[in-house]
């Protein structure tokens, strides 16, 4: 029973920290599946979206205004449209000089030179926070984080406890990768958008503007990420350097999905939020991070496209 | 500040390459242009201020300049004419191979320092004073790793307990007080701990020693910080139903993700007395991150706190600083400022190796030695310092008080019964 | 409608067009032929937009495109279907259809355009929801040419529609090009390697030869010429 | 550049580069300048080792990490536990970066693109947590106060300058003469066309992992000798991503894929990251992350490719303005070469070289190739044409074993090598080319040449001389130091028939050679063919159109939809019905009588 107790606790806690992952994973992916771009910056995004969140939260008074249940949330999403902008210049002025019709030219197709720049808007990300934001490291007043709704089973002799601020993060993370599901689905701007994935020639020749479709894919990209920051900033204190912490995790998502395809990451991320949770209940808790990496080289190499990838890389 | 902290000069300028136009607008910062007075000592302060670590390196900053103060406003060192110390940063960055190169260019750029002190992270502390101990140059630190004076270093002091020791002496005392409190001897343990040098080796001696100190471990568990979720490890504990939790804990997201858990299990406010070790329990920086009332009786075991008879310092540090309170980080460079200039006073000349052989022989009861606990600075022969035992602290009424030992004790240490 | 004088183009170091000039009048269905690697698809690129020009002017209904970024061109009026279809393989075929009318005119005319190309390839409507990747290769064509006409455009230009493509399919696409020509008085300017339908259709044909314009002429004395017998059979 | 090995102007520039920077050096008393002295070319080395795996074979590892982790894990846990000195430590550490190298790439490699770069991040952090896991959190190494040279602890820290120094001269040293070797050869061939590589007969796979393997061994090496400068190490110090970004940062900023460009980043980034750090750190702690990484992205993006390659394009342009060196050395002769022996078709009863029996092959669906059977006869010309899309380079690809079929065999001399590797099948003398020409821009002619030639000489010398015999049989004598990426269309075309002929073939097979050439260009190029086949190579040609091929072939097989449409002499498929209809569509006959 207590084993039992335990899997299901663990299990409930890697689901409601997976869509948080989920969601993170799915701002990255976009950016990969559009522009193709590794993005060595977004964890650092990300920070500046925790920021961000934390900010608007005390600056807008959110928890007088809302209390902090619902404060929380709402500066969460508040902390896109910061980031959509941030990234929207981030690509106008930076990595579109390395990417997209420009690069043809360079040696690996501009790869090199993304991941260099992307390493510099990283450390500048992280080094400017320090200046912009200290180094004390803060989060934004919740007072869900504590709280749990307590799930009985067995009449009692089993508890599940479910946190109340992860659940609602959950949601929340949830309901974002949907609409954006949608969006992209649905809406012409996100049809274009994965034209302009598909197939950037073709897309410049139905006059979809390529450059700022892949614009647009940036800033999302980031905001949504910002979001699944600012989701988290409620229970994980943070300082500008918590980038590196979650970049990884992001990246073993979006590979895990199935690089380029957005849902997929959404599955990665939750996959992994299961598997860091729940390998704990059989290998030392020291090794969690390294039954993530086990897991991901293992389904690369079994599956190299991924849980929900097509076929072959676009060439 | 008040500018008493001088940054490096001089030979910097040469090596000013490619940077130097995007930078010059920076370069002009305050007190770069100073001629070193004649009267004074140079003394380093040698911490991490940018990376991950910065917040830490701010504090000890933050004492060290009013140990500074303090000392050249009482008249600095008589013996050298009332020669005023000269305090000087060096950013150990943050990483073991940047703090390296930050002594170096230390013991490189300022030959006539005389001590210093650093470097946080046991981590940068061990390589730094590779370099000092090459140097001749004496570093003072609080780290509380059992490498650092294992080594047959000769210019390394640890003035803080070592981690292993602090458990050794700590346990008995609380296994005592549970007892007075409740009737009954706690029997069952449980440790909850991160894989940090210093947490390792403050449960070391429990796990070995679990049965001298007549208790048996119920749970054992180990992780890697930063946690991401503590929800299966409170869990264990939930499950386990230890009568006390030793929890040694370094990152604070983990301490907010493992004290919220174990308030949301009801597990929290003593209902498991919980001990931990290190300043991360009871940083200042935890108000910012977790309601106080969620830490209340929660006891951390520590190098040094802000004690007894120190209020004028430490009432001075949180104006200054608006700090609420000290802390070790604070009150250690503060001391180790007190101990240079006593070490100082002792040798009677500005000469690293004199300072030496005077922290070698120092053996003082008075000035530095009220900043630590033990009220005592006599250093073994591996340059430990002898009367070093725990602080203890423990949150009540939403801070962190010191409750052991009995003469640093700002508060009686409570036992809530279950 | 299209004119283009002295046209140097081609890709890094290497030029692949050395002076091109060709015209094509309103209304005009014109094709230009030629052997694999003559510069026929480069051609079309720089048209565009998506190859640089390195002299030489290319002008469409009177505006200079050098100052035209490649993805304002489609929003003039040309429509390019790209060799090998280039359809977008994970978007289903009516969102194919409907990237292309991504311009203002396609947007306008979009009730009206997609009446018609269904029309045209009635089979379209059948799979609108399958993924343009999965469809057979004729059906891919299908859905390049109907996307490029779902723009509204002024000039379809055509990147050997038949490549890949069974005769009688070839041939099918070949009679609904003929037949758009003639219905929407549709200006087409075709690439193909099938001279005998590129020639039948065509009002005037080309043929580039190494980056040079090697003939030109209209159907009937191009296929007469004995240098295109010549080239294209070997006869 | 088409030199033999040791010539003194590769060597010279890296002798007289140490030995200024060793003169440097020694006269520094400053023992911070000192330490920055060292990292220098510690970081130089450790971003060569990334180098030459990811740089010279374009898979890119953001995972170095591990190799150097465990290179100073090995130096210092031998240190500790068993007293091992250094100076025999950093060679064992070499020994396991090298192993480690094999382990990971044994699976690795089965991954391309991004996925083998985001799979190689993996590695360095499963190992950080392993290590932690281990309990080595902080392994120190003692000091020896009393035998410091027996243990590489110096007082002097110029020794330390002098080791670093002695161990990127090696390694430059080292990299240089791979790059010069046939070895150094089929790395660029890989990378710039892994596919092209195997078809010249290079076990890509075997020569990956070697590759890993020694760069591996090199990263061992030098995080060895990390350990030893640094004295503490920590898994976060070893495994760290910020280690394996190092070399990344300092490989790409410099320039990728040669020697000099890790160590250009390492020169420029390590004192300045420093001086940064020094100056401002203490000031306004991190105002020198934002300097230094506004610096990194200045750069790349004036110079995306690094600071190495803008130098040295910036300096070709220069010497092209201004000097006349720069003008590609003449022709030996003419370009085809003195007209062949007269060579006669060999008839029916002629052996078969090569035969295709039913083969088949489909993608996702679509039937490429379609049942096809063949035969190509000992010493002819046999003719592969089709329209586009017919199905042509993909039947090549079956052919020479890039494309496994579904259904049928391909016998070459009899025996059955279906699915047999290119590689191999180049080594038992089957030659190609590829349509899409992708020669390295920036090397020698006579060095893309000799890529094909390798695997087939016992030595360099012999793949030199083996190059230089083939671009004399295509008529590009005297073009061995012309850049490749200089050429023109039709030499384009004869360097990559060089490269296949340069490893002597006794099969060839040309994808589209014709493709791009003017009239008089074609002529050339038939003549360099039938010589080639005078010489009795068998010559497998697949063009799209008929007409200069009507002049060249034997015999054709006419390719339609994926299956054989006709078979035969020149006149009779040129007459066929079929064939003209394919071409030329059924309206051709129809008017064929006007």
């Amino acid at each position: 029973m207590l084993q039992l107790e335990g899997f299901l606790q663990a299990l409930n806690a890697g689901l409601l920290l997976g869509a948080h992952y989920g969601l993170m994973c799915v701002g990255l992916s976009l950016i990969f599946g559009v522009m193709r771009v590794i993005n060595f910056a977004h964890g650092d995004f990300m920070m500046v979206g925790m920021y961000a969140a934390f900010h608007i939260f005390t600056l807008l008074g959110l928890g007088a205004l809302l209390g902090e249940g619902a404060g929380p949330y709402v500066a969460a999403l508040l902390a896109a449209p910061v980031l959509f902008v941030l990234g929207y210049l981030a690509q106008r002025f930076l990595v579109s000089r390395v990417t997209g019709t420009r690069v043809g030219n360079l040696e690996g197709e501009g790869h090199y030179a993304q991941l260099i720049l992307t390493l510099g808007l990283s450390l500048i990300l992280q080094s400017g926070g320090q200046i912009l934001f200290g180094s004390v490291p803060v989060s934004v007043p919740s007072e869900l984080s504590s709280e749990a709704w307590e799930l009985e089973f067995a009449g009692g002799a089993l508890v599940v406890f479910v946190n109340q601020a992860r659940a609602w993060g959950a949601v929340v993370a949830v309901a974002i990768v949907t609409l954006l599901v949608l969006l992209i689905t649905r809406s012409r701007t996100g049809k274009s958008l994965r034209a302009a994935a598909d197939n950037v020639q073709a897309a410049l020749y139905m006059g979809i503007d390529v450059d700022r479709a892949h614009r647009l894919t940036f800033g999302l990209g980031v905001a949504i990420t910002a979001v699944a920051g600012g989701l988290l900033a409620s229970s994980y204190p943070f300082t500008p350097y918590v980038g590196l912490e979650f970049v990884i995790i992001m990246y073993a998502g979006v590979v895990l999905g199935g690089l380029g395809s957005t849902v997929g990451a959404f599955w990665g991320g939750l996959l992994i939020g299961v598997i860091q949770q729940c390998s704990a209940l059989l290998l030392p808790t020291q090794l969690q991070n390294t039954a993530i990496f086990a897991v991901f080289l293992l389904v690369v190499f079994l599956r190299p496209q991924g849980l929900l990838g097509r076929v072959s890389e676009r060439t | 500040m008040q500018g008493i902290g001088v940054v490096e000069r001089g030979t910097t300028r040469r090596r000013l390459m490619a940077g130097a136009a995007a930078v010059a607008g920076a370069a002009l910062a305050p007190g770069s242009g100073r001629a070193q007075a004649p009267g004074t000592v140079k003394v380093g302060l040698l911490v991490p201020l940018s990376g991950i670590y910065a917040r830490f390196g701010q504090l000890m900053r933050m004492g060290a300049e009013i140990g500074v103060r303090h000392i050249n406003e009482q008249g600095g060192v008589p013996s050298l004419g009332g020669a005023k110390l000269d305090l000087h940063l060096f950013d150990a960055g943050d990483s073991t191979e940047k703090a390296k190169n930050a002594a170096q260019r230390m013991v490189a750029d300022h030959p006539d320092l005389v001590a210093c002190s650093g470097a946080y992270l046991s981590s940068f502390t061990l390589s730094a004073t590779e370099v000092t101990e090459r140097a001749e140059l004496p570093m003072l630190t609080l780290s509380y790793s059992d490498l650092i004076t294992t080594r047959g270093f000769r210019y390394v002091f640890q003035t803080s307990a070592r981690a292993g020791d602090q458990a050794k002496v700590t346990l008995p005392i609380m296994l005592d007080l549970a007892e007075k409190a409740t009737g009954k001897r706690p029997a069952t343990v449980a440790i909850l701990t991160d894989n940090t040098a210093s947490s390792l080796s403050f449960v070391q001696p429990i796990r070995e020693g679990s049965a001298g100190f007549g208790v048996k471990i119920v749970m054992d568990e180990t992780f890697t910080p930063p946690l991401s979720d503590a929800t299966q490890l409170i869990q264990k504990v939930r499950s386990s139903r230890p009568e006390m939790l030793i929890m040694p804990i370094t990152v604070i997201s983990d301490v907010k993700l493992l004290i919220e858990k174990m308030n949301e299990f009801g597990l929290g406010r003593g209902r498991v007395p919980t001990i931990g070790s290190g300043i991360a329990m009871a940083q200042s920086d935890l108000l910012q991150n977790i309601r106080p009332a969620q830490m209340e009786g929660f006891i951390t075991v520590v190098g040094n706190w802000d004690a007894k008879g120190q209020d004028k310092i430490i009432e001075e540090f949180k104006a200054a600083t608006g700090e609420p309170w000290m802390g070790q980080n604070g009150i250690a460079t503060y001391g180790d400022m007190w101990i240079m200039r006593d070490a100082l006073e002792k040798a009677g000349k500005s000469d690293r190796r004199a300072v030496a052989e005077a922290l070698r022989t120092i053996d003082i009861t008075e000035g530095a030695a009220l900043y630590y606990p033990g009220r005592r600075v006599k250093f073994d022969a591996n340059g430990l310092r002898e009367t070093a035992g725990p602080v203890v602290v423990q949150w009540q009424n939403n801070k962190p008080l010191t409750v052991y030992p009995q003469d640093s004790a700002m508060a009686e240490i409570t036992w809530l019964k279950r | 409608m299209l004119e283009i004088e002295e046209l140097h183009a081609g890709y890094g170091g290497t030029p692949v067009l050395k002076g091109v000039s060709l015209r094509v009048g309103q209304g005009e269905f014109v094709a230009v032929v030629g052997p694999n690697g003559a510069g026929k698809t480069t051609l079309f690129k720089a048209i565009s937009g998506t190859v640089a020009t390195r002299s030489g002017r290319i002008r469409f209904q009177g505006t200079d495109l050098a100052a035209v970024p490649a993805s304002r061109r489609a929003h003039l009026g040309i429509a390019h279907v790209p060799e090998g279809r280039q359809l977008f393989p994970s978007l289903t075929v009516m969102e194919n259809l409907e990237m292309g009318a991504s311009t203002e005119a396609g947007r306008r005319d979009w009730a009206r355009n997609l009446d018609r190309v269904l029309a045209w390839f009635p089979i379209l409507a059948e799979r609108r929801s399958q993924l343009a990747g999965t469809l057979s290769g004729g059906q891919q064509q299908m859905v390049a040419v109907a996307r490029g006409l779902a723009s509204s455009p002024h000039l379809l230009m055509l990147d050997e529609p038949s490549m890949g493509l069974a005769p009688a399919v070839a041939e099918f696409i070949f009679e609904r090009l003929a037949e758009i020509h003639r219905e929407a008085g549709l200006t087409i300017l075709l690439v193909e390697q099938r001279v005998a339908e590129a020639l039948e259709s065509a009002d005037r044909g080309y043929v580039l030869e190494a980056g040079r314009i090697a003939l030109e002429g209209t159907h009937a004395e191009l296929r007469r010429d004995d240098r295109v017998r010549q080239a294209y059979l070997g006869m | 550049m088409f030199r033999p090995l040791g010539a003194p102007r590769i060597l010279l520039p890296i002798l007289a580069f140490c030995a200024v920077y060793a003169l440097l050096a020694v006269t520094v008393e400053n023992s911070y300048h000192q330490l920055t002295l060292t990292l220098v070319p510690v970081w130089a080395i450790f971003g060569l080792s990334w180098n030459l795996l990811s740089g010279m074979t374009g898979l890119i590892s953001f995972g170095h990490a591990a190799f150097f982790g465990l290179g100073a894990y090995t130096v210092a846990l031998l240190f500790v536990k068993a007293g091992l000195t250094p100076w025999l430590g950093i060679p064992v550490a070499g020994l396991v970066g090298g192993l480690s190298g094999l382990l990971i790439g044994l699976p690795t490699f089965r991954l391309r693109g991004h996925y083998f770069a985001l799979a190689m991040l993996a590695y360095p952090l499963a190992l950080l947590n392993v290590f932690l896991w281990l309990g080595y959190q902080e392994v120190s190494l003692p000091l020896m106060r009393d035998s410091g040279w027996a243990f590489m602890q110096f007082a002097d820290h110029r020794v330390y300058i002098l080791i670093a120094l002695g161990l990127l001269l090696a390694a430059m040293l080292a990299m240089r003469l791979v790059e010069r070797s046939r070895y150094g050869m089929a790395l660029m061939a890989i990378k710039q066309n892994e596919a092209a590589a195997e078809a010249v007969g290079i076990d890509t796979r075997r020569l990956k992992l070697v590759t890993i393997a020694l760069s591996g061994a090199l990263a061992g090496a030098i995080g060895g000798f990390h350990a030893v400068i640094l004295l503490v190490v920590t898994p976060e110090a070893v495994f760290g991503m910020l280690i394996s970004a190092q070399a990344l940062t300092v490989a790409m900023f410099g320039g990728v894929g040669t020697v000099w460009g890790p160590v250009l980043g390492a020169l420029v980034l390590i004192p300045l990251g420093e001086t940064l750090h020094a100056r401002f750190g203490a000031v306004l702690p991190g105002i020198q992350g934002v300097v230094f990484g506004t610096a990194i992205i200045a750069v790349i993006l004036l110079a995306p490719e690094g600071l190495y390659w803008k130098a040295a394009d910036l300096l070709r342009r220069r010497r092209a303005g201004s000097g006349p060196e720069a003008v590609p050395q003449g022709r030996e002769g003419p370009a085809a070469p003195p007209t062949p022996a007269a060579r006669t078709a060999p008839g029916p009863e002629a052996p078969a070289i090569l035969r295709a029996e039913g083969v088949s092959k489909s993608f996702g669906g679509v039937r490429a190739v379609r049942e096809v059977s063949f035969t190509v006869r000992r010493g002819e010309i046999l003719g592969v044409i089709g329209p586009n899309g017919a199905g042509k380079t993909t039947l090549f690809n079956l052919l020479n074993g890039f494309v496994r079929p579904d259904a049928g065999r391909v016998l070459l001399d009899g025996r059955d090598v279906t699915g047999v590797a290119p590689n191999r099948l180049c080594r038992a003398g089957v030659g190609r080319t590829f349509q899409v020409v992708r020669p390295f821009a920036r090397m020698s002619v006579a060095d893309n040449v000799m890529s094909g030639a390798q695997v087939h000489a016992a030595s360099a010398e012999e793949a030199r001389e083996m190059a230089r015999r083939a671009m004399r049989r295509v008529g590009l004598g005297g073009m061995e130091d012309a850049r490749a990426g200089a050429l023109s269309n039709l030499d384009l075309r004869l360097m990559e028939l060089a490269r296949a002929l340069a490893g002597n073939p006794r099969l060839l097979l040309l994808d589209e050679t014709f493709a791009g050439l003017g009239a008089p260009e074609v002529e050339q190029l038939l003549g360099v063919i039938r010589g080639v086949a005078a010489e009795g190579v068998t010559v497998v040609i697949i063009e799209h159109t008929l007409h200069a091929m009507v002049r060249l072939v034997d015999r054709f097989v006419v390719l339609d939809n994926g299956a054989v449409l006709a078979e035969g002499l020149p006149q009779e498929v040129t007459g066929n019905r079929a064939v003209v209809e394919a071409y030329l569509g059924s309206k051709w006959i129809a008017h064929a009588g006007d």
